[in-house]
């Protein structure tokens, strides 16, 4: 079911998946840092379009959020955005059920992935959208050629993992801990477990919420991981370059730099999950 | 789970084990009283709440509109207001569950002083989440959450207001699920919420049907409740639901206009059923105040209660359905009714409550001959607000101010 | 008119008549019954107030005690107190009477409200004598009155506090006593007042007396209500005092000692059962802080509505009889109860009926098996001097404050 | 029952019985004032023995009776006032029952009125002393010799007039109008329906409430008194004078002045009823 960009993006088995808002803290700048992501290493990036009520954020993100829509992000710049981008790598929209529900003239899904099909990109991931609902995005995706993205909690189990993954496309979202999305030290949590549930599938994973070292990626691809996802890290580099007041070359070389640091930890970690793989 | 197209479960991944579990509790605890829950939660509410509150026979406002106007005190019941039934029922189903602590948001405070009254009368521990702003304009609210042991976590993101409270006490849940409820305040968020708080709140309409027979003889007319989420909406319609010649009548907040301004993403009303559109906000599909992006709008209402952008599904679909009639009144004409209740019946009704009467008000000739109006919550914690606001307008009625420059 | 040596009618002879019309009104329509009046009045109590308030179990207090603890929730009465069982009566009566006005006194408001509550519903113009310093601190009371339609006289002389409001209330009805009630607020002054407003506020342990055999199997071992001027003890007494098997407790204000400061003129304290002398007062023979040449004393409580040097004559008769124990606890006691029981039960009382419950904490163990309290008042209207006095004070128990240093 | 020096005082029909509370504003220049009106013309004083809460009393006297106490005025004090005063016109003690109940040893009135017998008082007027309960004052009156007068108000009428009429000695004080002490310009009120009522009886009637001019005195007079009772207006001068800073004989004099006219007004009263009075 997943189309080949999301597809090739996981095939070496160590994909790093960076998360910005589009937008943040305004249009220019924000092009530049989404493309630094990529000289940075991105094998997909999960663009964030912002909501008004981000409900599965934490505060690093909500802020973002914030700036993004101060500085007068909408779903129609959303696709101005994704137009004026140059990157190569697969993108992912990364935005809440409301705003894709609206757009367009006629109310439901389809219009909203009709135009990202259009522009190119590759998938969804709406983080109030369990699979129990997805049923009209999921058919406008398959329509149109899209993945959509399910998250995976902690204590998704059983019944419920069976369903998202019936539906799940292109890569599944592991979430290594409960909670919202935000930078953490502790990124062991139940990941293990998780990726562990998840083995019968056959789909890329792809794990998120507080990965911001490259040791952290390393030990989260060590442990099984197809890919790691990182938000809060990053869009703290573009919080404080924000602050201060530095130009947007400064702050995408930090973003670059950073990116570099965690893409070489996810390649690292598969470097040494391998030969394990082997001895078992 | 759903309300024709409206409600349904729209919310992240890490709650959904949660609501499933919920969802069960409700079946099997509230639905089918097993183990006595039902009998158990009714005990309490007579006991702690003081359920029955009253129907009353309003004789001034009976004389005033010629015909005769009940009144539900609701504002009779413990905390001041409809709410503890709600708050009450979910921290006793919080406990058959097993859960250790309970999170809720609040606005106005009126959610969050009746969930930390049942969480200290049921020795739970409870956190409730409330936008800085609102702190600021509701500072007793915030201090007999206090008193009664809850923690009370300002929510600095935003406007500060009950829509980021909502997002941050879901955003608490997720984060510690396992072994935590979250009580939501009104008949909104992710099934089975909306139908288990209307379940709650239901006990209004079912005291309120009987007595009105006892009473009046006979079924109302109409019935008249203030509708911000709606819980006291559905508390007061549920049992008239079935009954065809009783109208319902959601009265919304008007604010200051129903025009919005989508350039400032303001709506300067918290008319979602007269004025919304269709959407999906805080875990459920219903009719919201949105931009035409989808992007949720600030709303506004002079009685913080109902300053919310969006409303509970089942009511927005009784409205689609035409079983439930949405008007609204505006600010001015609620706060010359705050008043006239006041001084008519010796009763101070809630900025929210008001509402229902400055409708009563406007358009009693349509209401038929027995009116019956829902006083969903007592007065006495919107006296700063209403000093303030009366003394921007010119109220005929509203007594002379000046002995009181000083506020409180 | 009189309990032993006790009550009398001590009052300018420009009164004399209209006490007598009131005792004979008193005696047909209270005590008689004519013209359905007690039915009436009991009628609108349940509409109106809300009556029967509940007896509830407290179940973490009964735990702390080790004992059986039962809750009477006139907290859940209209207004927040056991006041309007009173002012309703009195104000129907008046309208019995054919009286067309109705005046008032009140301390810390409750009595106030009450009236003014009862006045709008009954549609009686009302007036209420307050002093100044209590207006000051008792805005949102004084508001919730005008807001009820009635006038708010400000009482400049002496200290400004319900001494001189009752003085003045006197003078006002000698002036107009022809057409004028004089709603009492206690069971003080001349007969037949102290009879009446106990017959009015005998439907707590009337209630009470029913739900404890209901609930509990059994009567309490022992009664607990604070002490004032006494209309909530006496109501909560009454129909116990036949019972032999139940002790009775008239918790007074202990203030901030026993001690008084003669020279100063100064009790601090308002504890006239426990430490007072009898002699005149407002009307009657009862127990009062005075001084050695009967000048009465400035009485002291945290709370304002046992701020009162006087105390009904019946309950200074039966304290001398033996049949009612008269106690006290001091400020600071009063104050830690108020956040224990907000803490424990989920119920913020008023700081009046705080002393009932720390009189529980300290002598818990000579109360017997089964304890009734009068939860006297909800403490919406205490939350400012609960915030001052804490902040004075160091109360393990008590919540932060620091949020709330701006005030309300 | 009445002693005789009330009687002699009301022999000539018409009484000027001055009021002011002992103590106001202190203790000396209140002996002063005291005195000043018996040079006015007093035939009876009524001294005020000042009571903390007294419910009887219009504005102006109750500051009188603060001015006093805070002076420290006390029923020890108001017997050295007594005691201390030079003059020869009947007095009797106004005060509020708990101050003769509560003084010496016992409990009751008895040791005030005996201390009040020692020093030549000729009786009592307590606002708060219905009939009802006057009977132990009554009795320690009659042992000592003293009068007790009784208020009769407007809305006095049949057994209740009865029963104090039955009590009274010295005079009956006969209320001018419905309301508290305290100067009025309407004193026509229903003191003639009260005069009338009261013809029956054979004690002195002294009209009160209201009474601040000669022109006032007058009228109360010609209409059938025996009596005047005046006291806020004196009160006012005092208390004027008191916020003036006068000197105590300048307020003496304005007293003794105001006394004077009103004495005259009894007179001139006294003099156009008797011929009225021949005519019937």
């Amino acid at each position: 079911m997943s189309n080949p960009e999301l597809d090739a993006a996981f095939a070496d088995g160590a994909a790093f998946v960076p998360y910005l808002a589009a937008g943040d803290p305004d249009f220019e700048s924000s092009i530049e840092y989404v493309e630094a992501l990529e000289r940075g290493g991105a094998d997909v990036i999960e663009l964030g379009l912002p909501f008004s009520e981000p409900i599965a954020e934490g505060p690093t993100i909500q802020e973002a959020v914030v700036r993004s829509l101060e500085g007068g992000m909408t779903p129609a710049r959303f696709f101005e955005f994704v137009e004026a981008l140059d990157v190569d790598v697969p993108l992912v929209c990364m935005t809440y059920y409301n705003l894709i529900y609206q757009y367009g003239d006629e109310s439901g899904p389809r219009p909203f992935v009709e135009k990202a099909a259009e522009l190119g990109l590759s998938g969804f991931v709406v983080p109030d959208l369990p699979a129990e609902e997805a049923d009209p995005l999921r058919e406008a995706c398959d329509e149109f050629g899209l993945d959509l993205v399910f998250i995976v909690a902690p204590t998704t189990r059983g019944d419920r993992l069976e369903r998202i993954m019936e539906q799940v496309s292109g890569y599944v979202y592991v979430q290594a801990r409960l909670g919202v999305t935000g930078a953490q030290d502790d990124v062991s949590g139940q990941t293990a477990a998780s990726l562990d549930r998840l083995s019968a599938y056959d789909v890329p994973k792809a794990v998120g919420f507080g990965i911001k070292t490259g040791d952290h990626a390393e030990r989260i691809v060590e442990g099984g991981a197809d890919g790691i996802i990182v938000g809060s890290a990053l869009v703290d580099i573009v919080a404080e370059g924000h602050e201060n007041g530095d130009d947007a070359a400064t702050v995408a070389a930090r973003l670059e730099e950073k990116a570099r640091e965690l893409k070489d930890g996810a390649e690292r970690g598969l470097a040494q999950r391998a030969p394990q793989a082997e001895r078992t | 789970g759903k309300f024709g197209d409206y409600g349904g479960q729209y919310v992240p991944e890490a709650l959904m084990p949660a609501i499933e579990e919920l969802e069960d509790a409700y079946e099997r605890y509230v639905l089918a009283n097993e183990d006595g829950f039902m009998d158990e939660f009714r005990e309490r509410l007579a006991d702690f709440g003081g359920r029955p509150t009253p129907t009353q026979y309003a004789e001034r406002l009976s004389e005033r509109y010629d015909r005769d106007v009940y009144l539900k005190r609701e504002d009779l019941l413990h905390g001041g207001a409809h709410k503890l039934n709600n708050a009450l029922g979910q921290v006793l189903l919080a406990k058959y569950m097993g859960k250790e602590r309970i999170v809720a948001e609040t606005g106005a405070g009126q959610h969050g002083t009746a969930t930390a009254m049942a969480a200290a009368h049921l020795d739970m521990p409870c956190e409730v989440y409330m936008g800085e702003r609102d702190i600021n304009r509701q500072r007793p609210n915030v201090f007999r959450m206090k008193l009664n042991g809850s923690e009370v976590n300002p929510v600095t993101v935003g406007r500060g207001t009950l829509k980021e409270a909502i997002s941050e006490t879901m955003r608490d849940w997720a984060t510690n699920v396992e072994d935590t409820h979250y009580v939501i305040g009104s008949v909104v968020g992710p099934h089975p919420f909306p139908a288990m708080v209307r379940d709650f709140q239901s006990v209004i309409s079912e005291e309120a049907r009987e007595q009105m027979r006892e009473k009046a003889g006979t079924l109302p007319d109409s019935v008249l409740a203030c509708a911000g989420g709606g819980s006291n909406t559905m508390g007061a319609f549920a049992e008239f639901v079935d009954d065809d010649g009783v109208e319902l009548y959601a009265v919304e907040a008007g604010g200051s206009t129903l025009d919005v301004d989508e350039e400032a993403g303001v709506a300067p009303n918290s008319a979602s059923l007269s004025t919304g559109s269709e959407g999906v906000l805080h875990g459920a599909r219903t009719k919201l105040l949105q931009d035409r992006d989808g992007q949720i709008m600030e709303s506004h209402s002079v009685s913080s209660g109902l300053d919310y952008a969006g409303v509970g599904p089942e009511l927005a679909y009784l409205v689609d359905e035409g079983r439930v009639r949405a008007v609204n009144v505006d600010d001015d004409a609620a706060l010359t009714a705050f008043h006239r209740l006041s001084q008519l019946e010796g009763v101070i009704p809630a900025l929210e409550t008001a509402h229902a009467f400055a409708y009563l008000e406007a358009n009693d000739e349509e209401l038929g001959d027995t009116v019956l109006v829902n006083v969903s919550g007592r007065g006495d914690k919107d006296l700063e607000s209403v000093i303030e606001e009366t003394a921007q307008r010119d109220i005929d009625i509203a007594p002379d101010m000046d002995a009181f420059a000083g506020g409180f």
